[in-house]
Parts: structure tokens; sequence; C-alpha cells
């Protein structure tokens, strides 16, 4: 409002248009960046994901020992001052373990999960934007495909496709796509509603443009957080997977740990710590991404805004 | 029908740039197979037989009630929304005729206003980039002409300095710019034809005349027509050269601003002219003296679609539907109207 | 009136959907065996074996017919309820299997759902109304960790913690007597076998409905008939359970048809760690024994359960929200 | 109508409303600046008269009539002032301690009638449930009572069992006014009951409002942008700015000789159709930001008349003549604009 006043003042730059604008959309982005990051859980969410992200990354440098090596240490030692927190059946570094472990759920998680999210943008746009019979066919193969529930398809699959990473990557990609696509229709319908599609219409723009040009943009907001609270889901997937030793065993990750865990019995005869760490590591990975997720949706779709008054 | 351009001398000698003739646009409730056995279809006369044209540097206005098929016919005459039926020509051409991607091309020179100037703009791009898909659209790709235009069109919407409004985005304007900037974007296409729809009914009445001023400044300077869709038949008037009234998908009256105002002759324009409240508070308010109820323009009745709310209908009303002829009124305004219960004029001898 | 007409064109073409769904869940059902790499044979009898013997294996599964004749059969089949014989427990039919567990995932699944929104919906309607208050924040960050903590390691937790450390509840089977002198008697084992699961269950969709719900409340809040209710002088428990709730369950509804298929797969974990003779734990010992007529029955079963439930959910909605099928 | 002369009585009658300096902010979080929407308004209605309340979009209006329903969202707080109803102080007092006034005593049709009804619910069952609430009407009676609302706004009994969707918009509106009846309360606060109304609609609105009136005597604010539609129907008239009452007067005597510029300039940008069409004019500029008004006149930036001593110091309302005050210091110069 108190832009109207500031008139005149500004200095008449003629060559400057596209810098100027360059500086806009920078103030844009930073105005974005301190919105997120005074949102507690942007904050929060994004120490979290840059620590595990760090530790994944940075395994050889801190791990104390080799993950593969058998007998670094008694089999199935309590926690103690050599092993910080104690050593699987076959006398492994659970600690070092563990922070390898990370670097599969991060890969499954996020790779499947941007995956999924671009395939759902590119059929759940059209899906929301054509109104006619494509429009209905799309909305129809998107509804029959939220029929299989997709951990069952999981499973079906990894059983018979075999379970190497990435075939895990392309299960997950393949099967978590329909409600992200559903979501991004919805809004896609919601923003073609508005006179702006329309009037770009009027002017004589294609089908192509208008989705790329007026829709996407303003779906963007959706898509990310959309993305991100997708690969929350994709991690936990992936941990399934391999819990159920569905995985690919020979790697380390949280899950096939808890897999082995599991099937030594590990809880029942006492040991304890070698089911902790990599439960406690996938529901932090997912976590942080949930953090990070809910606080792009709120600063990329604030809703308090609508709560405000309702003045004239 | 008789020849509409045959009215008042200010437009008669132009030749039109924009004619309809029997313009439908009829919907169709319910689709598919199975819904079939279980719903009636059920067709919406949205706009039904419409003709009228629009001469070079006229302002026609169409009011009516939200719901008579005013928008829907703006739209259609540009086919924004497909018409049903009949022929649209502009400077000639037959618009209704072309592939879509020569319309696609053809819009270049023909251009919508839309209402709510909150809603018709991509929030996410700057006034700069709003005035330029337009041109990127239509393949004018030189820098220096691209913003020879938008500098143009931003001075002749009267936002200066134009340096100051070109990185903004939506959010930072207020209605009234806002509103000037969609005609902005209009005109850097330069068109000759523009339909505004409501251009005035979302501004607060301090800053409602500016925009109309601009409508009234557009046409002088670039001699654009407009066709204007407006419920507000105060800023009709103070607008437009010629007003018509639209009922239920039809235009039941047609004439000069001043006349049709002044010298309303179909019982709707007049009841419609009557509720309008003057702002003098010792008058007293008006009121239509028909029901506010307008029927929806499915299963209409036999006979003049207005006769169930008319209070001067008979029983001819009921049977016959009325022919579209010229009538006599007091500032001789070439005036058209469809109603049993007005006199005809009598033809003049040539 | 006319908005009857609509409606029932509305369920019409919905019944049309379900009904294609029905055989998108056929087909997909026919075709995952026959895609993957290798056949039935190659995996379940393993190298060291005869090519003859290989042959008459997979003529006697029809593998060697004509693919449309093979997809008749296998429609026949299915739609008669004949699943064939299982590999992993011969000669059992895989129907009686079925037959055994299904009631079983179904109170499963049916009470955690139940739990998840009887909980959720009142939980996201208080964090919506306390909007940026503590109430909101205390409920809105615990769904989140309750969102992100993985089903079967909380299982793994509860199992542990209520089978071992505190032994309260049982951690495997579905009932401890293989007969029951009364229904009751038998429901009551059976709820008491449940509990955990249940809980493990509810405990992720708990914190997905109060999310769903919190977000459709925020959406109706601001409309001007919860302001009317406000000023009318209804308490705050009444305008916000009396006027706000309803319409904003539809939305959540729906969300909830949806998201069945994850409870589905959530079934399988949890069933699978507490040891419980569903369709999950069918599923996943199939899987392992690669029981191939079973896992395709099970997976068949659990795809029509997620359709069913899906249409429970819209039926619901329609009976709620009287706007359906109206306008438009 | 008998307008005047029930204006004449009026002036002896007691207050039914009086409300002094009262501010109401509205704020989004913690650190931030409030925006004071309402900023020391000074107002009083008469049992029996129509007040109507003008300004431009943001000017605080609305707020001020949610202050005195006490309905106002979380973010906003009547921050300072006296609100009495009758003699009932229902300002400063917790909100639910004065739901027994809200809707039974004092009740308002909210702007934009199209979802002023719950869509779950029956348009019946929501009629009637202040009657319940307030228990003015006994359990076997309010049946009966709904039905006599409904006539009361021509409208049929056979719509209590719709739900709102099977309204159409103008039949939602009288619908929403018959609700707001239903306790009979001393004042109806109409919120833009016109706006995105045909005129058709418009009038029929308009002219059951004063008919309503006429019959049931309760006071009566009318806070509407459309000044000409606000003249007619109230005695006197208020015009806000910037969260600021500017000018109050009986609508006739605001039409003759308004005293403050921005009133001036308003009436100056009505089209009145039924007049040959007249230059118009426009105000330019845009209001203040309540978040930080300015210390002066806060019409000051966008007024001919504006000297030093406007933006220095802010004008308060002064008695023009009886009945008639307004906050400018060139008051005098008004007529010569």
């Amino acid at each position: 409002m108190s832009n109207e006043r500031a008139t005149g003042s500004e200095p008449t730059s003629t060559a400057g248009d596209a810098s100027r604008a360059g500086t806009r959309r920078f103030d844009r982005i930073r105005g974005f960046l301190h919105g997120f990051l005074t949102n507690r859980k942007g904050l929060a969410g994004t120490v979290l994901l840059g620590t595990i992200v760090f530790i994944s990354v940075a395994a050889p440098l801190i791990a104390p020992y080799d993950p593969e090596a058998y007998g670094v240490g008694p089999a199935l030692a309590p926690p103690s001052v050599s092993h910080l927190f104690g050593t699987d059946d076959l006398g492994r570094d659970v600690l070092s373990r563990f922070l390898y472990g990370g670097r599969i759920s991060l890969l499954v998680g996020v790779t499947s999960g941007v995956v999924a999210t671009i395939a759902a943008t590119l059929i759940g746009v059209p899906a929301g934007y054509y109104r006619g019979r494509i429009g209905r066919w799309i909305t129809t193969a998107i509804d029959m495909s939220l029929v299989f529930p997709p951990f069952v398809l999981v499973v079906v699959f990894a059983a018979y496709a075999g379970s190497s990473v990435w075939n895990i990557i392309l299960i997950l990609s393949l099967l978590s796509w329909p409600i992200p696509a559903r979501t991004i229709k919805a809004k896609t319908l919601s923003v073609r509603e508005n006179d702006f599609v329309e009037s770009t219409e009027a002017l004589g723009a294609s089908d192509a443009r208008i989705m790329r040009q007026e829709v996407l943009p303003n779906i963007l907001p959706v898509v990310f957080a959309n993305g991100i609270l997708q690969m929350v889901y994709t991690i936990l997937m992936e941990a399934a997977v391999g819990f159920l030793g569905l995985g690919d065993t020979a790697r380390i990750s949280w899950g096939t740990m808890l897999y082995f865990a599991q099937k030594q019995a590990a809880l029942s005869s006492g040991g304890w710590w070698w089911m902790v760490l990599p439960g406690f590591g996938i529901a932090l990975a997912a976590f942080s991404f949930i953090l990070v997720g809910s606080a792009l949706d709120e600063v990329l779709n604030p809703r308090l805004q609508r709560r405000t008054w309702g003045d004239d | 029908m008789s020849s509409e351009s045959a009215v008042t001398p200010g437009w008669a000698s132009e030749e039109p740039i924009l004619e309809v003739r029997n313009l439908e646009k009829h919907y169709v409730k319910s689709t598919g197979w199975l819904e079939s056995f279980f719903a009636d279809e059920k067709r919406v006369r949205a706009v039904d037989g419409v003709s009228l044209s629009i001469d070079r540097g006229e302002i026609f206005s169409v009011v009516g009630e939200s719901g008579c098929g005013k928008t829907t016919l703006g739209k259609t005459l540009l086919r924004v929304i497909e018409p049903t039926e009949g022929e649209i020509r502009f400077k000639g051409t037959d618009l209704s005729s072309l592939s879509s991607t020569e319309m696609q091309e053809m819009r270049e020179h023909v251009q919508i206003v839309y209402q709510d100037p909150f809603e018709a703009l991509n929030p996410k791009r700057t006034v700069n980039g709003l005035l330029r898909q337009p041109m990127e659209i239509h393949d004018i790709t030189s820098r220096d002409e691209q913003r020879e235009r938008i500098y143009r069109a931003l001075e002749d919407v009267n936002l200066l300095p134009v340096e100051d409004y070109l990185d903004r985005y939506p959010e930072e304007l207020s209605g009234g710019q806002l509103q000037r900037v969609l005609f902005a974007r209009a005109l850097v296409l330069d068109p000759e034809f523009i339909v505004a729809d409501e251009p005035s009914s979302m501004l607060d009445a301090s800053v409602r005349a500016r925009v109309l001023d601009l409508i009234d400044e557009l046409r002088n300077e670039r001699d654009i027509s407009f066709f204007i869709i407006t419920h507000d038949i105060g800023a009709a008037r103070y607008l437009s050269d010629r007003i018509g009234v639209m009922y239920l998908g039809r235009i039941v009256e047609m004439g000069s601003a001043d006349g049709i105002v002044e010298d309303p002759k179909h019982p709707y324009s007049k009841a419609l002219i009557e509720s309008i409240p003057s702002p003098d508070p010792r008058e007293p308010l008006g009121s239509s003296g028909i029901g506010s109820e307008v029927p929806e323009p499915v299963d209409l009745p036999i006979g003049c679609r207005f006769h169930p709310r008319c209070p001067a209908a008979t029983e001819h009303c009921r049977r016959a539907d009325p022919e579209w002829r010229s009538v006599p009124s007091e500032t001789d305004d070439g005036r058209m109207t469809e109603c049993h219960e007005v006199e005809p004029k009598q033809q003049p001898p040539e | 009136m006319a908005s009857t007409s609509s409606k029932k064109a509305y369920i019409a073409t919905r019944v049309r959907n379900y009904l294609a769904a029905f055989a998108a869940i056929l087909v997909v059902n026919f075709a995952i065996p026959r895609v993957m790499p290798g056949d039935p044979t190659t995996r379940f009898v393993g190298p060291g074996f005869t090519e003859e013997a290989r042959q008459e294996l997979l003529r006697e599964f029809g593998l060697t017919q004509p693919l449309w004749e093979q997809f008749f059969l296998y429609l026949t089949n299915t739609l008669t309820g004949d699943f064939g014989v299982s590999f992993a427990r011969y000669p059992t039919p895989v129907m009686e299997l079925i037959v055994q567990r299904l009631p079983r995932t179904l109170y499963l699944m049916g009470a955690s759902v139940t739990i998840s929104v009887v909980l959720g919906i009142p939980l996201g309607a208080i964090a919506a109304w306390k909007f940026g208050d503590r109430q909101d924040l205390v409920i809105t960050q615990s769904s989140l960790l309750f969102r992100s903590i993985p089903t079967f390691w909380l299982a793994i937790l509860l199992a542990f913690l209520f089978g071992y450390v505190v032994p309260l509840f049982p951690i495997s089977g579905a009932t401890s007597n293989a007969t029951h002198p009364s229904f009751i008697s038998y429901f009551m084992d059976l709820t008491y076998h449940t509990f955990l699961p249940v809980v493990t269950m509810s405990a992720y969709f708990l914190a997905g409905y109060t999310f769903l719900m919190r977000g459709s409340l925020l959406d109706i809040l601001p409309e001007n008939y919860i302001k009317i209710a406000e000023s009318k002088g209804l308490s705050e428990r009444q305008v916000l359970f009396g006027h706000a709730v309803a319409p904003a369950f539809p939305p959540v509804l729906t969300q909830l048809g949806f998201q069945i298929g994850r409870l589905a797969g959530g079934a399988v974990l949890v069933e699978t760690v507490f040891s419980y003779p569903g369709m999950g734990q069918l599923m996943f010992e199939s899987v392992l024994a690669r029981d191939y007529p079973v896992i395709q029955a099970t997976f068949f079963f659990l795809a029509v359960m997620v359709l069913g439930s899906m249409f429970l959910a819209e039926i619901l909605y329609t009976v709620i929200d009287p706007r359906i099928g109206g306008s438009e | 109508m008998s307008k005047q002369t029930h204006d004449r009585a009026r002036t002896t009658e007691e207050t039914l409303l009086s409300v002094r300096n009262l501010s109401t902010h509205y704020r989004e979080g913690e650190d931030d600046v409030p925006v004071r929407a309402v900023d020391g308004v000074d107002l009083e209605i008469a049992r029996g008269e129509t007040y109507g309340l003008v300004g431009e979009s943001g000017c605080g209006k609305s707020t001020l009539g949610l202050s005195l329903i006490r309905a106002l969202p979380p973010q906003g707080e009547i921050i300072d002032g006296e609100i009495h109803l009758d003699g009932r102080e229902i300002g400063q007092p917790a909100r639910s301690a004065v739901k027994d006034v809200q809707w039974a005593d004092i009740s308002m049709i909210y702007q934009g009638a199209q979802n002023a009804f719950n869509p779950v619910k029956t348009v019946g069952e929501q009629i009637r449930e202040p009657l319940r609430i307030h228990d003015v009407v006994p359990e076997g009676e309010r049946a009966g009572h709904v039905e006599e609302l409904l006539d009361k706004v021509n409208l049929q009994p056979d719509i209590t069992d719709q739900y709102p969707h099977e309204l159409s918009g103008g039949m939602k509106q009288r619908a929403a006014i018959a609700m707001a009846i239903a306790c009979e309360p001393e004042l109806l606060i109409a919120d833009e009951p016109t706006t995105a109304l045909d005129v058709i609609v418009q009038a029929e609105v308009l002219n059951m409002l004063q008919r309503l009136q006429e019959e049931l005597n309760f006071g009566m604010l009318v806070i509407s942008h459309n000044l000409a539609a606000i003249m007619k129907l109230s005695d006197r008239v208020g015009v806000m700015y910037g969260g600021e009452l500017v000018e109050t007067a009986p609508s006739e005597v605001l039409y003759d000789s308004p005293r403050h510029p921005y009133t001036a300039r308003l009436l100056r940008s009505l089209i009145d159709p039924r007049r040959p069409p007249e230059q118009v004019e426009t105000i330019e500029g845009t209001p203040p930001d309540l978040r930080d008004p300015p210390t002066g006149c806060r019409f000051a930036d966008r007024c001919d008349l504006a000297t030093e001593q406007c933006t220095a110091e802010a004008p308060s309302l002064e008695a023009m003549s009886e009945r008639h005050e307004a906050a400018c210091f060139h008051h005098d110069e008004v007529s010569e604009l």
C-alpha cells in the first residue's frame, strides 16, 4: 500500500530492466528463505536434515570401525567405551554400520521421492487442466491406480523382480505417484478456475504454454511441499522393505540392520542396542523431512492469511 | 433480422467491426451413458439467438441481471466459449469457421479484459512479464519492439512513471492499478476490439470513474471498439454509445445509451432502470415491480420469455414469441425491442 | 427434485468407475506374474529340474495355452472363487486360507481406522481452533513425530515393552484358544490379541487424520456461517463441534478413502511383527516361500478390500454432504 | 415514505447504542505492528434509527460492525473504548460474558449471504437455532415462528427443509435477513447487505429492510460502500476514512452540504444514471497504511485543501450545525471545492 506513494523518487535506469527484475526475484527468494528459516519447524528440519546428510557423507571419516568387518568386538556386546552402541551378532560395530546405513535410506528415499513427484506432476497437471475427455481419462487412471495398495505391490514386485537398490528405487517411484498426482490434479483444477488462465487462453496461447507458464508456477509450492512429504513416505517404505528382508541385504541400510536384528530376535535375547539406533535413524530422517515439508507448506501456502479479518 | 446498423447517424456511416447473427450457446447438463438412465438431458440456453453489430470505434454495453447470459455472450463473441450456433464476423472474417490455430492467431486483434483484477493476473509474474507474454505468444520477439509497446501501453493506462510498475507483482498493486494493468496487457497487441467484463464492478466508487474514462480515452486515441458487459447501468450510460438489455439469453431491447435509460420501452428494461437508487436521499428507494427470482434458462416458457415476471403480460404474450422490431422512442435512437405490447414503428417511406 | 436425480447420476458415474477399477485389479493381478522375468516354475522349482518335468508343470498350470485362453481361465476361476492350491501348504486350497485370514485383517484395519478417525477428528478440530496456540503446537508436533516413526519399529518397541518387559498383551497369534464357547468370547479374545497391532497402526494414521482435519477446518473457519454461529451466542465448543466439524469432514473422508491402500501396507508390516495370522502375514510368508497362487490371491483380495473401503467412504460422503450432485 | 417524520420523532428518543472512543486492532504475530482498523470512533444510534456507515475498502467499517457484535476474528481485539447497548456495557467484558446479548439483542447480516448458511444443515435448522439458544420462543412454537419469519421476507415455508445450495442467491439473502431478525433484536447490523447483488434484488432487499424496520422498530447500522443506496435507507450517515469517523450528519444534510473534503469527493464520484453523463471525479491516491497512519489528518495526502496544519496535527470531530459533525480544519472551504 505504501508503495503507491513512493512514486517518482526512484532513478529511472533504462538499461536495467532485466537486472532489476532479477533483483526483485532475488528479494522474493530472500523473503522466502527468511520466512522458512524463522519458521521453527523449517529451522529444526534443516538442521536435522543437514546433520543426517553430513554423517552419511562423512561416514568414512567419522566411523570408528570398518562397518563390514566381522569381530571388531565381541559378538552382541552391550554399549561400551570402545563400542558406543554395542556390536551385532557377528561382532560388527553398530555405530559404524549406522553411520553408513543412512546412505541407502537417503539415496532411495530422495531419488524415488523426486521421480515420483515428477511423474505425479506430469500426470496430475494435464488431468486437472484438460476439461474434456482427456482430463477424465487421466483422472480415471489416477483413481484406479489408487486402488492398488502401494506397499503390498512393492512386496510383490520385490519378490519377483529381485532386490537391487535400483530395483527398489524403480518400484517405489512407480508405485508412489498416485496420491501426490491426485493432490496436484486438485490444485491444478483450482488454479485453472482462475481468470488468468482463461485470459491467457483468450490471448491465443497454446495448452502447453498455459500449463507451463500459468499453471505450473502457481502449483509449484504444492508440488514442492508434496515432494518433500513424499520422500518421508519413500524413506519409510524403503526401510520397511529392508526390514522384511526384501531389500539388498548385501548393503548396509537401516532397514536391513533391523531385519537382521529382528531375525536374531535381538530384543528378546537382550540385544536392544542393535535395534535402537537404526530405528532412531529412520524416524529422525523421516521427521526432518516432515518438518521441512510442513514448514514449506506453511511458508508457501499460508493459511493464516485466510483466518485474518474479514474487513471490507 | 433487420439491420441494426441503420441506427443513429453517429455510427451509421461506419462499417461494422463485429457482426454476429443468431448466436447461440446451449449447454447440455449431464453427460455419459449410464447417467442418461437416471437423469433427463437438460439444455441451458445461456445465449439464445443474439444478433448485433458493433461499429468501428463504438462502445456498446450489454446490461442485465446475473445469469442473463451477458458474460457468456461476451466470451462467445470471441470464441473463448465455443458457440453452439450462429455466425461471428470480425471485419468481414467469419470467426466461427476458423480452425483453432487460425483462431489463436486471430486473437492478436481481439482481446478480453476480465472482471476481477485480483484473479485475472498471474500472481507469479511481474507487470513486465505479464505484458511481454502476449507478444511472445504472437511472435513479437524483438526486445526493442516489446519494450516500446509495453511503455506505450502503460503510458496509455496512466501507470506512470512506467519504471515504477514494471517489476511489481500483482499483489503489490491496488485494485484500480491492477485493472489498468489488465487493460495494458490487452493493449500491447494493439487490438481493434476489446470485450470488457464488468470493468468497474470490483472497484470502489472513488476510482471507478477513472477506469471508465480510460476506456473512453482508448476509444478516442486508439480507435478501439468496446463491448462492455456490466450490471451497472450508471456506468453503462456514462460510457457507452449504445446499450443492449439482455434477459435469459436474448437481447430484448437495444438503443442509444441515453435513450434506453431515459425512455425504456421493454417492461424488463423499465423494471431494471426503476430499481436503480438515485443518490439523492429525498427520492424514494427504487423498486422494480417484478419479482427478484430470475428463472434458469432451462425449460423456457412458451411465448415471451419474460411473461412470468412481466406486469403487463397478456394472454397473447403467453402464447406467441414476440418479434424483434423497430419501435419509436422519444430520442429517436433507432430503438429495437421484442415485446408484443410496444407499438411498432411505422416504416418511414424511403 | 432435480438434486435427487443428479445425485443418482453422480452415484451412477461412481459405480461405473468402481466397476472399471475392479476390472483393472483383475487385469493387473493376471499380468504381474506374467510380465515378471522368468516363469513360476523357474523360481519355484529351481535348477536341476528336467525340462520335461518343467513343461509338465507349466501345462498343469495352464501356462502353455495362448494368453487370451489363460486370461479367460483365470477370469472364470477368480470369479468363482477358485484360486488354486497353495504350493507351500499343499494341498490346501488357497480360498480356504483366505476365508480364514480375511476377517482378521478386516477387523484389524477396521478397528484402526475407527480409532484414528474417532480420535483424529477432535484432535485436529482442537488444533485448528487453537491455531498457533500451545494446544495446536503440541498436537501438530506430536502428530509429525508419530508420522515419522516407522510402523514396524513402533511395533517392535511395543511388542518388546508390553510383551517382554511388562507382559500385558500377547504378541503373537489372533486367538489363544482354537475353539470358543460363544462369539462374544471369541471376539474378546481377538480384541485382546489385536490390541497392540491396532495401537501401532492407529498411531500412524491417527496423526494423518489429525492433520487432514486441521487443514480442512482451517479452510472452513473463515467462512461466514462460522462467524454467524459465533455471533449467535453459541459457546466455542458448540461452534466448533456443532457447526464447523461437519462441513470440514467430507474432504477428510475423501483422503481417508485414498489412504486405505497405505493402511493395507501397514497391515502387512504389523501382522508380520506381531505374527498375527491375517492377510498381510499370509502374503509375506507366501512371498518368502514363493507360493505364487497365494501371493496372487492375497494381492487380489487386499486390492478388492481397498476398493470396497473406498466405495464405503464414498457412500458415506454422499450421505453426509448434501451438496453432492447438487448444482454442478 | 414517512422517513422524515420518523426522523424528527426520533431525535427526542433515548439512545440505543453508544460507542465511545472505540479502537479495534488486528495483530498477526507477536512482533508484528498492529493494523489499527478502527481508531477512536464515537457513535450513537437511537432506538428505531437507521445509521449508515460508508467508506472505501479497508477503512474499518466492517471491523466496527464485528466489534459491536463481538465476533472479531482471533487476530482482532478491542483495545480501547466502551460500547453500551441499552445501557449495558458489551465492549470490554469477555466475549463469553456477552453471549446472551449476541443475536438476542444485537444481530447481524454478514457481507456475502452466499455463505451465510452452513452447507450441511437445513436452512430451517439454522434459522431456528438462535431461538433455541436464547429460548425466546417456546419449543413447540418455534416451527411456526420460523414460518412467520420466512413469510416476513417473502419466502415459502417449504425452504425450511432445504439445504443452502438449493436456494438462489436472492433467496439466501432473504433467508439471512429472516435469521437475523429471528429474536427480534434491538439493533440490526447489516454489513454490505446489497453488495454483489443485481439492482433488482438490491432494491428488493433495501425495501425489505426499510419495511421490517418500520414493523419491528429496531435500530439499524447499515455498512456499505454503496453511498447512493445507503443515503436513501439511513436517517443519519457516518463517513469513515482510514479507521476514523470523519463526518456524520443526517443524510439530506450530508448530501446537500458535506463539510469534509473526503465526503465531498465521494459524493462527486457517484454516477447518477438518471442524469445525462457529466464529468465524474475520482479521488487520486490510496487510503493510508493503518499499520503506520500519518500523524496529521489521514486524508491530507489526497486532499486539495491540505495545508501544513493538516499534516502536523489531527483534526477532531467538531459540530457544524445541529447533529452535523466533521473533522476538518478547512470545513468552511469544502463547499468551494
